[in-house]
C-alpha cells in the first residue's frame, strides 16, 4: 500500500495509478474533512454562529 | 417524550408505537446478529459454500445493495457536479440510503472473508491489479464521503444542532459538499465498475469473461452505469415506499419526476449497451472459448428465463420511465421502480452465482447452491438494520426538506 | 521468453501425465495429502468440500453399454503462466498479493498467512484447484506426529492448493548450494505425486530445459505460451489461454477432445484436437 | 476544573486522533493477524534431522519396499524405495496411509480384556502378565479337558514366521486347526498340484506378455502385487502389449484394456473353454505340447473299452461359439476373434481370479482358464506362467509333542474357523469382517468361549474377541514379509522397527513364545528362542547376508526354468483330465456344467446378480482404509453413510429406479438399503458394490460407512477345494 515500506510494491505504471487515485482521493477527502473541523473550532471559537445553509 | 429530538413543525407517531415496530425489526436484527456471530466464531463451514462456490448469497447481496446504493453518488454528481439543484429535496435520502447499503456492503464483507482479523491484508499487501483491491480501497473511500454526507444530517438534529460547533461544522461541510460528491462520483464510479470488472475479468469463466477496453472489460461499464440508473429508481422506490407507510408526502413531484427521468434515459442506454453486449458475448466471446451460451442456460434452474426477465424487466422499467405518461402513472411508475431493482439484482444475481454454477471443464458437472439460514439471515440483517438506521433518522433527522411544506401540521 | 532471455536461467517447472498409463489408483492424491499436511476430516464424501490438491477425476466417452469407455484424469493445480508471465486466473485476482507467480520457477504460490479468505481465487480457477479451509483442520490426537514440517498446516479461512511441492525444490536448492552447484538436477526435484505414482504416470521437470524429460514428452513450443508439439499432449482448458504448464499424453481421440470445450460447429467439422484452435 | 462540553469534546477528539497516531490500534491489528495464524489449536509440527528407514509394507501381501522419511524420532511420510524389485519407488495409497494406522486412533493401546458383553465395546486394560496368564489358564484347561483339538488359529497368508509360529504353538499344544485366509492363488496352487503334480504358486511373466488375457482380474485394482501390477500395466503400454478384460463391468481394469468383453458373471469359465475350441477348431494350439506334454487331450478307451472323453471332444462337441455365446453372453464372433488373437499372439497368457484375486474361485474355472496357457505353451515360457516355488526357508525342528498333543493333533481336522471352536486365535486376519455371509459368521463366531486377537487395531474380529494382545505395528517391531502374489521371483523382505513402539504393544512372535513357556512342557521346549527377535535371526540366516544387508531377497531361483516341461503328474505330463473330470453332461444340447458351483437363492425370486468390486482406493481385507483412503473414495461409492450400488440403465428403467435414489437390495442372505448410481459402464441386470466398506468397528473415519457387500454374499463351498468360492450373490432390488 505504500512505497518503500511495503514490500509488494513495485515502482511501475499501475501501482503509480492506483495508489496515485487512491491518495490523491484520499487527500481531497482529508484535506476536506481538515479544513471543515478547523474552520468549525475556529468559528466557534470566535462565537460566530453560521447562519443557516439552506 | 422524545418530542425534543423531533424536528421542528413536523408530526410524527407516538414513541411506543416507534418503539415496538423497531423491536419487531430489531428482533430479525438479532437473529442476523445471532447468524454473524456463527459465522465469525464457527468458521464459514456455517453455510452451504463449497470450493465450487466461492461466491455464493453473500457477494451477490453485496453487490446488489451496492448497485441499489448507487442513487447516492448519481444523485450527488447530478446535484453537485452537472447543478440539477431540485434534487437537494431527494439527496439528503440517497445518501441515507447509500449509507445503509455501503455500510451492510462492508458488513458483509466483513462476515464473508475467511480470516476477518486479517481483512486489513487487503489495503497493506495491495495487489492493485485485483479488481477487488480496487472495490475494497474505493469502497472504503466512498463510505468515508457517505459518512460525510451524513454527519451534517446528524448535526443538524435540533439538539445536536445546537451545539456552536456542530452546528459551524454542519455548515463548513455544507460549504464544500460539492468536491465530497464529486470524489464520492469519481470513487463510485471506479469501484461500481471493478464490481463489474471482478466478474468480467474472469477469462477461466467462460460465462463471465467479457472483452472489454485497456484493462477494463465491458461488465466494468456496464455494472456502473446500471447503478446510476437503477440506484436512483431504488432511492425513488424507498421514498415511495416511506409515503406510503407514513401516508406523507415528503418530496415534491418534480424532484421525483425530474430524478426518474434521468434514471430512465440512464436505463434506456444501459439496456441498450447490455442488450449489445449480451449479443457479442454470445456470438463472439462464447463461441471463441469453445462454448454456445445455450449451455450455459441448459440447467433446470439456470436457464433462458434468466437471461428473458433479466432484460425483460430492464426494458419495461426503461420504457416506463422514458415515457411522461409512464412516469405520471401512478401504478406504473411503481412497476418501473420495482422493475429496475429487479433487473439489477438479477444482473448481479446471474454474475456471481450463475458464473458459479456453469461448468467450464466439459466433463465438469452444474454446481447448484442454496443458502443455508446463516446465510439467509446475515443477508437479511442489513435489511434490518436499514430500516431501524432509515426510521431513527427519519424521525429525528430532517431528511425531507420539503417534509413540512408538503404537511403542514395544524 | 522474456525471462529466458534476460537472465538464462529461468526454470519453468511443468508436469506431463500419461493418461494411457494412469490407473485411477488414487495414489498421487494420498502422497500428495500425505506430503503437505492436508486435513481430512470425518465425512470427505462431498468432494466440494474435501480438500485435494491433487484429484483424479474419472471421465467417460458418454457412450453407451458396451462402449462407454471411461478414463482417469489427475487434476493437480496447472500453475497456469496465462497470457503473459503471471497473468494466471488466480494470481491476477487476488486482492492481497496472497497467491503470486514466480517467473524463476513457474510456480504458483500461496501464502496461506497472507489470505484472507476472500475465495476470489477459487472463483477464478476454472480447474477448481482450490481449495478453501471451511473448517479447521482437527487431527486426532496422536495423528499429528506424522505431520510433517515442511510444509505448515493451514487454518480455518484460507485457501490451498497445490504448490509442485514448492518447499522439495527449496530443499534441493539448499541441497544443490551446499554441494556448490547453482542448477538442480532433474531428479533432485520432483513432486511427491510423480514419486509416488506406482505406473509412472506422472513426469515432473523443467519445460525450459530440453534435455528435461517433460521437454521431450510435450516439445512445448515455448514461443507461443508452451503449446504442446506433441499431437497426443494437450492440455485442460487450452481455449481459455490459461497456459498450464500441466500436459495431459493420451492416444484416445475422445480423451483429447474431453480437455476443451467445441462448439458444435467445430465438433462436426472435426476440430477437436487437444492443442486447441489457437486464435 | 470546570469540564464544559466544549472541552470534553476536544478532549475526546484529542484522545482519539492520539491513540490513533499512537501505535496501539497498528500493534493490536497485527497481533490479531499473526494470532489467526496460530490458532492454538493448529499444530505446528517440529522440526528436527531428517532421516530415512528402509522397510516393508506389509498392509496388503504386495511386499512393496517402502522408505520412511522421519524427522527427530516422528515418522512423516511413507514413500516407495527406488529400484525396491516389486515397486521401484512406486507406492499404493494404503501404502502411503500407514501412518494414520501407525499413529491414528484405532490403534489397541495396551493389552485389553473384555469387562462387558461380547462386542459392546467394555474393555479393562490389563499387564501382559495378567493377560497371558489368564490365557494360559484357559488353554491349561481344555488340554486338561482333553479339547486340545478345539483351539484354532487364523492368519492371513500364514507365510512367515509369526504365523508358522502360531502354527507350531497349536501342533505343539495338540491342535491341527490352524487355518489361513484362502486366496485366487491358493486355488491356483491347488490346480497346478492337480495339473502339473507341483506344489507350486504361479508366477506370471507379464512383463514379457505381448497378449493379456484377463478373465476378470482386476490387474490394476490391486489383483497380485498391486504395484507391481500397476507398473506392469505401463509397460504394456510402452510395449503395445494388448490386454484383453472380459468382465460384466468397466472396472478400472476394464477401462485401461484394449477391449473390455462384458460377460454374464459366472460363464468366465465357459468363456475359456469356448475360446479353446476355437484354438482347437483353427489349429491355432500348439501341436507340440498337446502331443507331447499333455495327458487327456485326447479320449481313449480303457482296458475294459470304454471310451472316455478327452478335452478335444469334450470341448469341440459342446463349446462351439454358438454355445458358448448362449451361456455368456458374448458374441460367438467375438470369442473368435478372440481366440485367434490369443492364440497368434507371441507370447500370450490367460489369467483369472475376480478383482483384486482376495477369494479363491471355482478350481475348474481356473483350469478352464490355465488350459488356455497350455493350449499356446504358454506354460514356463516368457511372458506366459511359470510355476512359481514359494519360499520356504523357515526350516525349524518339528514341534515337540507329547501324548495329549499328539492324540489332539490326530483328530480330525475342523472344516473351518466356524466349526464349532474352544478357542480361536486371530492374528493378521479379520474373519468378522472378511468372511462372506457376515452376520451367520458372527453368530458362530460369537460361540466361540474364548477369542484372542493379536490386531494392532480396533478392528470388527478385535472388537468382537475377549483379549487382545496387540502386536506392533509393521513400522515398530522386526518381522519377515513374504511376497508370492503373482510374482516370478518372490521377494522376502525383512521389516525393521521405523519407529520405537508407540504403545504398550508386543510382537506377536514373543507373545507366542511367552505362551508356549507359560503353558510349560513340551509346548514351551517346541519354542526354544529367547526371544523373537532372535527366532527371526535364525531363521532368516538360512537364506544368507542378502536379506539382511538389503532388507529384501529375491528368490531368484523360485520360478520353473524356461521351456521346462517336467510336470509331477503321474503321467508325467500336463493333466487335461483335471477339467474333464466330474463334469455334468450337458443339458439338452447346452454346455455341459464344468462343475457343481451354484449361487443360492432362485433366479425368479433374485433375477440380478450382485457383484462386489474391487478397488484400490478401498482396502477391503484385513486393514480397513485409513482416513486419507476413505477421502479418496469415490462420490458415487460412498456418499455421506451410504453405499452405492451401480446399475445400468436399464436395470434402473426395469426397477423405477433413480439416480441417487434409495434403494433396497436383497438377497438370501441379508438385505440393506442402499443407494443407486446409474452408469452405462455395467452389464443389464448385474449390480456391483464396492468392497471395503460397511466396516462397524476401526475410527469414526470408515465406522458405520456404506454396507460390507460379504453380508450380502451367501456362502458356496468349492467341492474340490473346500473353499468358499462365492463370487457374488443372487438378488433383487426394490424402491426404497
Amino acid at each position: 500500500m505504500f512505497p518503500i515500506i511495503s514490500f509488494e510494491w513495485v515502482w511501475d505504471m499501475s501501482h503509480i495509478v492506483f495508489m496515485g487515485g487512491l491518495w490523491y482521493a484520499l487527500s481531497v477527502i482529508g484535506m476536506g474533512m481538515t479544513w471543515c473541523i478547523i474552520k468549525a473550532v475556529v468559528d466557534t471559537c470566535q462565537g460566530n454562529a453560521a447562519g443557516h445553509h439552506h | 417524550m422524545d418530542s425534543a429530538l423531533i424536528p421542528k413543525g413536523v408530526k410524527r407517531c407516538p414513541l411506543p408505537k416507534f418503539a415496538i415496530g423497531i423491536s419487531a425489526v430489531g428482533a430479525v436484527l438479532l437473529w442476523g446478529v445471532f447468524a454473524m456471530l456463527l459465522c465469525w466464531f464457527k468458521g464459514l463451514n456455517q453455510t452451504n459454500m463449497n470450493d465450487y462456490y466461492g461466491f455464493a448469497l453473500w457477494i451477490w447481496a453485496d453487490l446488489a445493495v451496492i448497485a441499489l446504493g448507487g442513487g447516492a453518488f448519481f444523485t450527488g454528481f447530478l446535484k453537485y457536479v452537472v447543478g440539477k439543484d431540485e434534487l437537494k429535496n431527494i439527496i439528503n435520502y440517497a445518501v441515507l440510503i447509500g449509507f445503509v447499503c455501503y455500510s451492510s456492503a462492508l458488513l458483509i464483507l466483513a462476515i464473508d472473508i475467511g480470516q476477518p482479523l486479517r481483512g486489513w491484508f487487503i489495503f497493506w499487501h495491495a495487489n492493485v491489479h485485483s479488481m477487488l483491491t480496487e472495490v475494497a480501497f474505493c469502497l472504503s473511500c466512498y463510505f468515508g464521503v457517505l459518512t460525510i454526507e451524513y454527519l451534517p444530517l446528524i448535526f443538524e438534529n435540533r439538539q445536536v444542532d445546537k451545539v456552536p460547533f456542530f452546528h459551524n461544522l454542519s455548515h463548513n461541510m455544507h460549504e464544500i459538499m460539492a468536491v465530497f460528491a464529486a470524489t464520492g462520483a469519481f470513487l463510485s464510479f471506479f469501484h461500481q465498475g471493478s464490481l463489474g470488472g471482478v466478474a468480467g475479468v474472469l477469462f477461466g469463466r467462460p460465462f463471465a469473461e467479457r472483452s472489454g477496453l485497456f484493462i477494463w472489460p465491458w461488465t466494468f461499464f456496464l455494472f456502473t452505469w446500471s447503478a446510476a440508473a437503477c440506484g436512483p429508481c431504488f432511492t425513488l422506490l424507498i421514498t415511495k415506499m416511506t409515503e406510503a407507510i407514513t401516508k406523507k408526502k415528503l418530496v415534491k413531484d418534480n424532484v421525483v419526476d425530474l430524478l426518474a427521468k434521468i434514471a430512465g434515459w440512464m436505463l434506456f442506454t444501459y439496456m441498450v449497451a447490455k442488450i449489445a453486449d449480451t449479443v457479442y458475448w454470445a456470438m463472439v466471446t462464447t463461441p471463441e472459448n469453445g462454448f454456445a451460451i445455450g449451455e450455459f442456460y441448459s440447467n433446470w434452474f439456470y436457464n433462458y428465463w434468466w437471461l428473458a426477465a433479466e432484460l425483460g424487466t430492464g426494458a419495461v422499467a426503461a420504457i416506463i420511465l422514458v415515457t411522461r405518461a409512464g412516469r405520471h402513472n401512478k401504478f406504473s411508475f411503481v412497476i418501473a421502480l420495482i422493475s429496475a431493482v429487479i433487473c439489477v439484482c438479477l444482473n448481479r444475481w446471474v454474475m456471481v452465482l450463475q458464473v458459479m454454477a456453469v461448468p467450464v471443464m466439459s466433463f465438469d458437472t452444474w454446481a447448484l447452491y442454496y443458502p443455508s439460514w446463516q446465510e439467509v439471515a446475515t443477508t437479511i440483517l442489513p435489511v434490518a438494520y436499514g430500516i431501524i438506521l432509515i426510521s431513527i433518522s427519519y424521525r429525528y433527522l430532517p431528511i425531507f426538506p420539503q417534509e413540512h411544506e408538503l404537511n403542514s401540521v395544524e | 521468453m522474456k525471462e529466458e532471455g534476460k537472465h538464462g536461467k529461468a526454470n519453468k517447472f511443468g508436469m506431463v501425465i500419461d493418461l494411457d498409463k494412469c490407473t485411477g489408483c488414487g495414489s498421487c492424491m494420498v502422497a500428495c495429502m500425505s506430503e503437505n499436511n492436508v486435513s481430512f476430516k470425518e465425512d470427505e464424501s462431498d468432494k466440494r468440500l474435501s480438500i485435494t490438491w491433487m484429484k483424479v477425476y474419472r471421465i467417460t466417452n458418454g457412450k453407451k453399454f458396451p462402449d462407454a469407455e471411461e478414463c482417469f484424469l489427475p487434476r493437480p493445480c496447472m500453475h497456469c503462466e496465462g497470457e503473459h508471465s503471471g497473468h494466471s486466473p488466480c494470481v491476477s485476482v487476488c486482492p492481497a498479493t496472497a497467491t503470486d507467480y514466480s517467473t524463476q520457477t513457474g510456480i504458483v504460490s500461496q501464502i496461506y498467512t497472507r489470505c484472507f479468505g476472500c475465495r476470489y481465487c477459487m472463483a477464478a480457477c476454472p480447474y477448481h484447484a482450490r481449495h478453501f479451509n471451511w473448517w479447521d483442520p482437527v487431527w486426532p490426537e496422536g495423528m499429528e506426529k506424522f505431520l510433517s514440517p515442511n510444509v505448515s498446516p493451514r487454518m480455518r479461512g484460507v485457501v490451498e492448493k497445490c504448490s509442485f511441492c514448492f518447499h522439495r525444490y527449496q530443499l534441493a536448492k539448499d541441497k544443490a548450494y551446499m554441494d556448490g552447484r547453482r542448477e538442480i538436477r532433474e531428479e533432485e526435484y520432483q513432486t511427491a505425486c510423480t514419486q509416488a505414482c506406482p505406473a509412472g504416470a506422472i513426469t515432473f521437470g523443467d519445460l525450459n530445459n530440453k534435455n528435461h524429460k517433460v521437454y521431450k514428452l510435450v516439445k512445448p513450443d515455448n514461443k507461443h505460451h508452451g503449446k504442446p508439439r506433441n499431437p497426443h499432449a494437450f492440455r485442460l482448458l487450452e481455449r481459455l489461454k490459461t497456459n498450464p504448464k500441466v500436459y495431459y499424453l493420451s492416444s484416445r481421440d475422445w480423451v483429447r477432445a474431453a480437455g476443451d470445450n467445441y462448439t458444435v460447429e467445430e465438433k462436426r467439422k472435426g476440430i477437436t484436437s487437444g492443442s486447441g484452435s489457437g486464435h | 476544573m470546570k469540564i464544559d462540553r466544549r472541552c470534553f469534546l476536544s478532549l475526546g477528539i484529542g484522545a482519539a486522533a492520539g491513540t490513533a497516531l499512537s501505535p496501539l490500534p497498528w500493534k493490536l491489528m497485527d497481533d490479531s493477524s499473526i494470532w489467526s495464524q496460530m490458532w492454538p489449536w493448529t499444530p505446528v509440527p517440529e522440526d528436527g534431522e531428517y532421516t530415512y528407514v528402509d522397510s516393508v509394507c506389509s498392509l496388503c501381501p504386495g511386499g512393496c519396499g517402502i522408505s520412511v522419511r522421519k524427522v527427530n524420532d516422528r515418522a512423516v511420510k511413507i514413500e516407495g524405495t527406488k529400484d525396491h524389485p516389486v515397486n521401484d519407488g512406486g507406492i499404493c495409497g494404503l501404502g502411503v496411509s500407514g501412518l494414520q494406522l501407525l499413529y491414528g486412533p484405532t490403534r489397541v493401546k495396551s493389552p485389553m480384556k473384555r469387562i462387558g458383553e461380547r462386542g459392546e465395546g467394555r474393555w479393562e486394560k490389563v499387564s501382559w502378565e495378567i493377560a497371558i496368564s489368564a490365557i494360559t489358564r484357559e488353554l491349561k484347561e481344555l488340554r486338561a479337558a482333553g479339547k486340545a483339538n478345539t483351539v484354532g488359529a487364523i492368519t492371513g497368508s500364514g507365510r512367515g514366521t509369526v504365523p508358522q509360529m502360531l502354527k507350531r504353538f497349536l501342533t505343539a499344544y495338540g491342535s491341527s486347526n490352524f487355518f489361513t485366509t484362502p486366496t485366487i492363488q491358493d486355488v491356483y496352487a491347488e490346480a497346478f498340484k492337480l495339473m502339473h503334480g507341483k506344489d507350486a504358486v504361479p508366477g506370471f511373466d507379464f512383463e514379457k506378455s505381448t497378449f493379456v488375457l484377463s478373465f476378470g482380474s482386476g490387474l490394476i485394482d490391486g489383483w497380485g502385487s498391486p504395484v507391481r501390477m500397476i507398473r506392469a500395466n505401463s509397460t504394456w503400454k510402452d510395449n503395445g502389449t494388448t490386454v484383453v478384460q472380459v468382465e460384466p463391468r468397466l472396472s478400472n481394469t476394464a477401462a485401461k484394456s484394449d477391449k473390455w468383453i462384458t460377460i454374464k458373471p459366472g460363464t468366465e469359465g465357459d468363456l475359456a473353454l469356448g475360446i479353446a475350441h476355437v484354438i482347437i477348431r483353427e489349429s491355432l494350439n500348439s501341436k507340440k505340447f498337446v502331443d507331447n506334454h499333455a495327458n487327456g487331450y485326447l479320449g481313449a478307451i480303457d482296458a475294459s473299452g470304454v471310451f472316455t472323453q478327452g478335452f478335444k471332444e469334450l470341448i469341440m462337441s459342446s463349446y462351439g461359439p454358438d454355445a458358448v455365446e448362449m451361456r455368456t453372453g458374448v458374441a460367438g464372433s467375438d470369442i473368435v476373434a478372440l481366440a485367434k488373437e490369443f492364440a497368434t499372439a507371441r507370447r500370450a497368457v490367460a489369467v483369472c481370479g475376480r478383482g483384486q484375486g482376495d477369494n479363491p474361485a471355482d478350481i475348474k474355472e481356473v483350469m478352464a482358464v490355465h488350459a488356455l496357457n497350455a493350449l499356446v505353451d504358454s506354460i514356463n515360457q516368457p511372458g506366459g506362467v511359470y510355476t512359481v516355488k514359494a519360499p520356504d526357508y523357515i526350516k525349524w525342528a518339528d514341534a515337540e509333542m507329547d501324548s495329549v498333543a499328539g492324540e489332539g493333533f490326530a483328530q480330525e481336522r475342523f472344516s473351518g474357523i466356524t466349526d464349532g471352536l474352544n478357542a480361536l486365535f486371530i492374528s493378521g486376519a479379520n474373519p468378522y469382517y472378511t468372511m462372506t455371509d457376515t452376520t451367520a459368521v458372527k453368530k458362530v463366531l460369537d460361540q466361540i468361549p474364548m477369542i484372542v486377537s493379536f490386531s494392532s487395531f480396533m478392528d470388527e474380529s478385535a472388537a468382537q474377541s475377549d483379549y487382545i494382545l496387540p502386536d506392533h505395528t509393521y513400522l515398530e517391531g522386526y518381522r519377515d514379509v513374504v511376497a508370492v502374489n503373482g510374482l516370478m521371483r518372490p521377494v522376502v523382505s525383512l521389516a525393521q522397527p521405523v519407529v520405537k513402539p508407540q504403545f504398550k504393544s508386543q510382537s506377536t512372535g514373543d507373545v507366542i513364545i511367552a505362551l508356549a513357556n507359560s503353558l510349560e512342557g513340551t509346548v514351551a521346549k517346541s519354542f526354544p528362542w529367547l526371544n523373537y527377535q532372535q527366532c527371526l535371526k535364525e531363521t532368516l540366516d538360512s537364506m544368507g547376508p542378502e536379506i539382511q544387508k538389503n532388507g529384501f531377497w529375491v528368490d531368484k531361483k523360485a520360478a520353473a526354468e524356461t521351456g521346462d516341461k517336467n510336470f509331477g503328474t503321474a503321467s508325467g505330463k500336463f493333466e487335461f483330465t483335471a477339467i474333464t473330470d466330474n463334469t455334468t453332461p450337458a443339458e439338452s444340447g447346452g454346455i455341459p456344467k464344468l462343475s457343481s458351483i451354484e449361487l443360492a437363492g432362485d433366479k425368479a425370486s433374485y433375477p440380478l446378480l450382485l457383484i462386489p468390486s474391487d478397488s484400490l482406493r478401498l482396502a477391503n481385507d484385513t486393514i480397513g482404509n485409513p482416513p486419507f483412503m476413505v477421502k479418496i473414495v469415490e462420490d458415487m461409492i460412498l456418499k455421506g453413510k451410504s453405499s452405492f450400488v451401480e446399475i445400468n440403465p436399464d436395470t434402473a428403467r426395469k426397477y423405477d429406479l433413480k439416480e441417487c435414489s434409495e434403494a433396497v437390495i436383497t438377497t438370501p442372505v441379508g438385505k440393506a438399503t442402499v443407494m443407486v448410481h446409474i452408469s452405462e459402464s455395467i452389464m443389464k441386470d448385474v449390480v456391483a458394490m464396492a468392497t471395503g466398506l460397511g466396516h462397524t468397528a476401526h475410527d469414526k473415519y470408515l465406522a458405520g460407512k456404506g454396507i460390507n457387500v460379504k453380508s450380502l454374499i451367501a456362502t458356496v463351498q468349492d467341492p474340490l477345494t473346500g473353499y468358499d468360492v462365492a463370487w457374488g450373490a443372487r438378488a433383487k432390488l426394490t424402491k426404497a
